[in-house]
């Protein structure tokens, strides 16, 4: 039977993979994607807590599933900002594209102490 | 069709924020109908819309209370940091409107964005809800994203924003699994309904402990907490120097709120999870203060020296959340305030400095500006010596009053770690000022002529440092009421 | 109906559907080389029996003997993966089309002539059809030539325009209805055709009659037809994003595309039209059964999508991108604005 | 038992594809995979009953943003890879040290609980995840939300706009 842990702990699988994409690539592209990847796995996390309501109480109604709207308004809401974010992020890399011809970020690294 | 009853929906209580994004579209508007819209037009507009803002928010005093099915808390805390946030705000448009004229950026829609980000400020410190909390901090990242790569000729401006972006998306994205957790374990996303469960004896999981950890994760990238700090030089010392001191006081002051939101709003003190919350923060506050102060002493950009300087308040600030109680807090409003004027006083002299296509970067490049320039230089003094936190400005009182605070918690250790790391500031402050006093420059750099709107940026920051100082009487009774009305 | 009767109707009705919709396709690739012919003063083809109606099965055998060639530049796994995902994502969004009511089959009632009535099921389809991008893109990618590049930066490009409008235009059925379950909007247009949602009573006119035409126009660009045939404009891009392909993979491509044709007439008469309800709900209407409704219905749209390909000339880019953003949009909105007024006022 | 299927079919699809995110040489490669990703998310979701959001997903992130992303990569013509400073084994390692320590890290805290019951599913209610209900929910209770959502994407917008726009037009002097 699957339980709740089983999208918990897949979601922390997706997670850390999309956080370490960001520590090893040194595409921006691809740190973008990564970064994707985690917010991903943050909306997964948020809509199995919102079908697998979480009480002390034993018995559960199931009224209790329907306070489980407002999860679901959240990752709505994470989509279109990570539209967003994805916007503005691919009009900054087409940018230093422009100036640099890479998005390597350890190329174009001319800001250093 | 099911009906839909529409909630009740109190205008009056957003006003401020209604009245900043009626202007920012007005703006929008203008620039995009108007043929030839003159710049000053356009600032002066952005002013009138601020102003507004700022007085409809003056007129909130005293509301407390919940709007917008409970999104929205309208507290006297929220109304100050508002007013606080407008000041600013109208600071950086006074420095744009010179700094815009020197580099000739698309100058409506950089406005337009500006708005937005203060728009996104002031829903953050109204926020009652980690939905509205989130998305609050979304908005003033994105628009800074952009602000931050808004000269594209500059090859640093465009990196910094990539950096920024790149980052910025990664904490978000801690904030949203942290959002996650807390959601699973209560139920909810609301800050007020979180604190009475967690007030009552719900001891709760330890994924909630990891969602608040998370949480802090992200919204300490947001403020440059140590560990996750190593944006901040990169992207002060690229951004638009404008737009550097409203990342540096604007989005780093909202970042303090929305902590403040989250862990004061609920009442946890007699939660388990207080406590590792605390050490948490200890930790963290420990370590920014010593790796800002040390990173400032070795830099030779002023602009990434004042970044470092910038990390090391983000520490001294947070002691504020250790100390846990409400002299704390109240500190912690008060030197955000003060942090405010000088900060935006520091990089305006940056930007006063310079002149078109060529900026005093270097600390080196201010050697004789007392000569050349005595107003900047004296403005310049005093604006490091608040920061560094001398006696007449409001540095001091502010940093008094934090010390203070984690004195009376009996956080002896990272008090002493605190006044310790000021004393070692004062050599990368005074450095500057030594620089501008007692150096000969190297080769002859006349700076441009002081605009108006550039003077009233100055003057205003530096007056703000001295009231301030002198008389903090006003604003502290201001913020000590409205920390108890929380 | 437990699970596993549900899985069996489902692959019979499968079964019935798969069949007949590519009998459809070769039929449809008949039909407008015939028409078009006509159009043009020709004949169309008709040396291969009867009126040329063995012409598709001719052309499918020689396409399925032809030399199949991936190109060295290629990207191999991208390349064979570009032609399925185009007929995968163009098959499935036929799941949902309910193309007839309750039928029986050998006693046993079999529930709609639809594979599955998905709660979501314009959502559905809109989702499928945004994937569908996706194997054009990959085609014109993979294949490591510029002028396959080109194109499907295009498609991609005029897909993604218009797909706003295309999802704006089918409002009026949606906020009438109150539901996203095809079925629900089929039912809801029975009984004559001054229920259909073209001609939506009341002050629901205008945004159905506009909505209608702007789902027409975008599901032209959808489709890649001309006139918004860009992609694949033989002047200029020598053959767009499938130049490269060849044998079964090239008719993989062709297939999908008549088959998203059928899928965007379908949609039109399921949402617009009526779907299999008779225009009449008087005798010699109703003789006739639903399934040959909705085939006539689909069949006058096609018959349009071909008269539109023999009068008009191709677009130039940058019209397309204006008409699309500058106009097309807009009016999509004001019909979502007229659309929620008529609603209120109609009660 | 059909549901434990399609959850380890879609749970090891996503892993599968997220790896290939990563790991892939190829920023192209990357992208797809991060689609296929998503999709087996979606496939997730629907498990879940969350069946609007579930194509919102497949719309808004492959449909759009996806498509976009990969726009960029072919327009930056980022064939060439990347120069690797890291041996793909080591990448390897290093990632799956990361997740196990993370898997970990989160099973224990989770199955340690104390005084929770573990959540049973129940049967969704009829309205659960449906359009009908979340659109109840944003346009009521989450309206300022909504609203704060569309100021966002404007302001996304503009910013896209100025940012990517051809530099050489509007750093003329305005008069």
């Amino acid at each position: 039977m699957i339980s709740l842990n089983h999208y918990l702990i897949l979601s922390a699988v997706l997670f850390s993979v999309g956080a370490l994409g960001v520590l090893l690539r040194r595409n921006a592209l691809i740190i973008l994607m990564s970064v994707e990847l985690m917010l991903n796995a943050a909306n997964l996390a948020i809509v199995a807590f919102a079908r697998y309501p979480f009480f002390r109480e034993v018995g559960l109604a199931a009224e209790d599933l329907a306070v489980a709207g407002n999860g679901m308004v959240f990752v709505f809401l994470v989509m279109t900002v990570a539209a967003a974010e994805v916007g503005v992020g691919l009009a900054i890399i087409i940018n230093l594209y422009r100036q640099r011809q890479t998005i390597n970020i350890e190329i174009a690294n001319l800001l250093q102490g | 069709m099911t009906s839909i009853q529409i909630p009740e929906l109190s205008f009056s209580l957003i006003a401020p924020e209604l009245i900043l994004c009626t202007a920012a579209i007005v703006i929008l508007l203008v620039d995009l109908y108007v043929k030839n819209v003159e710049r000053i037009n356009i600032t002066l507009l952005a002013l009138i819309g601020i102003v507004l803002a700022f007085f409809s928010a003056g007129t909130l005093y005293g509301a407390s209370e919940l709007a917008f099915s409970w999104l929205i808390i309208r507290d006297d805390m929220s109304v100050v940091i508002d007013q606080i946030f407008l000041i600013g705000a109208a600071l950086i448009v006074l420095m744009s409107h010179h700094y815009s004229e020197r580099y000739h950026f698309p100058y409506g829609e950089y406005i337009v964005l500006l708005l937005f980000s203060t728009l996104g400020m002031l829903i953050i410190s109204a926020s009652a809800d980690l939905i509205t909390l989130f998305l609050g901090v979304e908005l003033v990242s994105i628009t800074l994203f952009v602000l931050t790569g808004f000269e594209k000729k500059s090859l640093l401006s465009g990196e910094a924003s990539l950096k920024y972006l790149l980052l910025g998306a990664f904490s978000s994205a801690f904030m949203v699994y942290g959002i996650a957790f807390i959601f699973g374990m209560c139920r909810t996303t609301n800050l007020i309904s979180i604190g009475s469960l967690l007030s009552e004896d719900f001891i709760g999981s330890p994924l909630l402990i990891l969602g608040f950890a998370l949480l802090l994760v992200g919204l300490g990238f947001k403020i440059a907490l140590a560990p996750f700090h190593m944006w901040a030089p990169d992207v002060y010392q690229g951004a638009p120097t404008p737009i550097t001191a409203w990342i540096a006081a604007g989005s780093k002051l909202a970042g303090f709120i929305a902590l403040v939101r989250v862990f004061s709003l609920p009442d946890i003190s007699f939660h388990p999870l207080a406590r590792t919350w605390v050490e948490g923060i200890w930790w963290l506050s420990l370590l920014t203060m010593i790796i800002g102060n040390a990173g400032a002493l070795v830099q030779k950009d002023i602009k990434r020296m004042l970044a470092y300087s910038s990390i090391a308040h983000g520490g001294y600030l947070s002691m504020a959340f250790v100390s846990h109680n409400d002299v704390g807090l109240q500190a912690l409003l008060f030197y955000l305030a003060a942090y405010l004027f000088m900060t935006i006083g520091a990089f305006a002299v940056v930007i006063a400095a310079g002149r078109h296509g060529e900026e005093r970067r270097r600390i080196s490049d201010f050697a004789g500006l007392a000569k050349r320039r005595p107003f900047l230089a004296a403005m310049m003094s005093l604006f490091l010596l608040s920061l560094a936190g001398m006696p007449p400005t409001a540095g001091f009182i502010g940093k008094v009053w934090l010390f203070g605070s984690a004195i009376q918690a009996q956080y002896y250790g990272l008090a002493i770690v605190g006044i310790l790391t000021t004393l070692f500031s004062f050599y990368y402050y005074l450095r500057v000022i030594v620089y501008m006093y007692m150096r000969d420059e190297e080769k002859e750099f006349e700076a441009e002529p002081l605009s108006v709107s550039l003077t009233l940026a100055l003057s205003l920051s530096a007056l703000g440092v001295l009231i301030l100082g002198v008389f903090p009487n006003t604003l502290m009774k201001v913020i000590t009421n409205s920390v108890i009305v929380l | 109906m437990n699970l596993g009767e549900l899985a069996l109707y489902s692959i019979v009705k499968i079964a019935i559907l798969f069949p007949l919709v590519m009998l459809s396709v070769a039929y449809l690739t008949w039909l407008e080389r015939k028409l078009l012919g006509r159009f043009q003063q020709r004949l169309g083809p008709h040396r291969v029996g009867p009126f040329g109606l063995l012409q598709p099965i001719a052309d499918g055998v020689k396409l399925f003997f032809k030399e199949d060639i991936i190109p060295t530049n290629a990207d191999r796994i991208l390349f064979i993966l570009a032609p399925v995902l185009s007929m995968a994502c163009a098959l499935m969004a036929i799941a949902v089309i309910p193309f007839g009511p309750s039928f029986q089959l050998f006693g046993y009632d079999l529930g709609r002539v639809q594979i599955a009535d998905v709660n979501v099921g314009l959502l559905y389809i809109f989702g499928i059809t945004s994937l569908s991008v996706y194997g054009v893109f990959l085609a014109g990618w993979s294949s490591g030539n510029k002028y396959s590049l080109l194109g499907a930066l295009r498609s991609s490009a005029q897909i993604f325009s218009y797909e706003l409008t295309l999802g704006l235009s089918v409002i009026i059925p949606l906020m009438a209805v109150g539901s996203l379950k095809m079925s629900g909007i089929v039912d809801s247009q029975a009984d004559g055709f001054w229920n259909w949602w073209i001609l939506s009573p009341k002050w629901l006119v205008i945004p159905g009659l506009l909505g209608f035409a702007l789902y027409l126009i975008s599901a032209f660009a959808e489709t890649n037809r001309i006139p918004f045939d860009l992609p694949e404009a033989e002047t200029e891009l020598v053959a767009g994003y499938h130049l490269e392909y060849s044998s079964m993979k090239f008719a993989m491509f062709f297939m999908a595309e008549y088959v998203n044709m059928i899928t965007a007439a379908s949609i039109a008469t399921t949402l617009f039209l009526g779907g299999w309800h008779s225009p009449l709900p008087l005798a010699p209407f109703t003789w006739f059964p639903g399934w040959f409704w909705f085939a006539a219905k689909v069949f006058v749209i096609l018959f349009f999508f071909i008269w539109v390909r023999a009068t008009f000339p191709r677009f130039r880019y940058d019209q397309l991108m204006h008409f699309g953003w500058k106009i097309l949009l807009p009016l999509a909105m004001l019909n979502v604005f007229l659309a929620a007024v008529g609603l209120l006022l109609a009660g | 038992m059909l549901s434990a299927i399609f959850f380890w079919m879609f749970a090891s699809a996503a892993c599968f594809f997220a790896f290939g995110v990563i790991l892939a040489r190829n920023p192209m490669h990357s992208a797809v995979s991060l689609v296929a990703t998503l999709i087996a998310l979606a496939g997730l979701f629907l498990q879940l009953h969350a069946e609007f959001l579930a194509w919102i997903l497949i719309i808004v992130y492959t449909g759009a943003v996806m498509v976009l992303i990969i726009f960029v990569i072919s327009l930056l013509n980022l064939h060439r890879e990347e120069p690797i400073n890291l041996t793909l084994a080591r990448r390897f390692g290093i990632t799956f040290v990361g997740i196990f320590g993370f898997m970990i890290f989160v099973y224990l805290f989770t199955d340690s609980l104390t005084g929770f019951v573990y959540p049973k599913k129940l049967p969704a209610p009829e309205e659960f995840g449906s359009a009908a209900s979340l659109a109840a929910d944003l346009f009521t209770r989450y309206l300022l939300p909504f609203e704060l959502a569309s100021i966002l994407l404007t302001a996304a917008v503009i910013g896209a706009v100025v940012i990517a726009r051809k530099p050489c037009e509007e750093e003329e002097p305005k008069e």
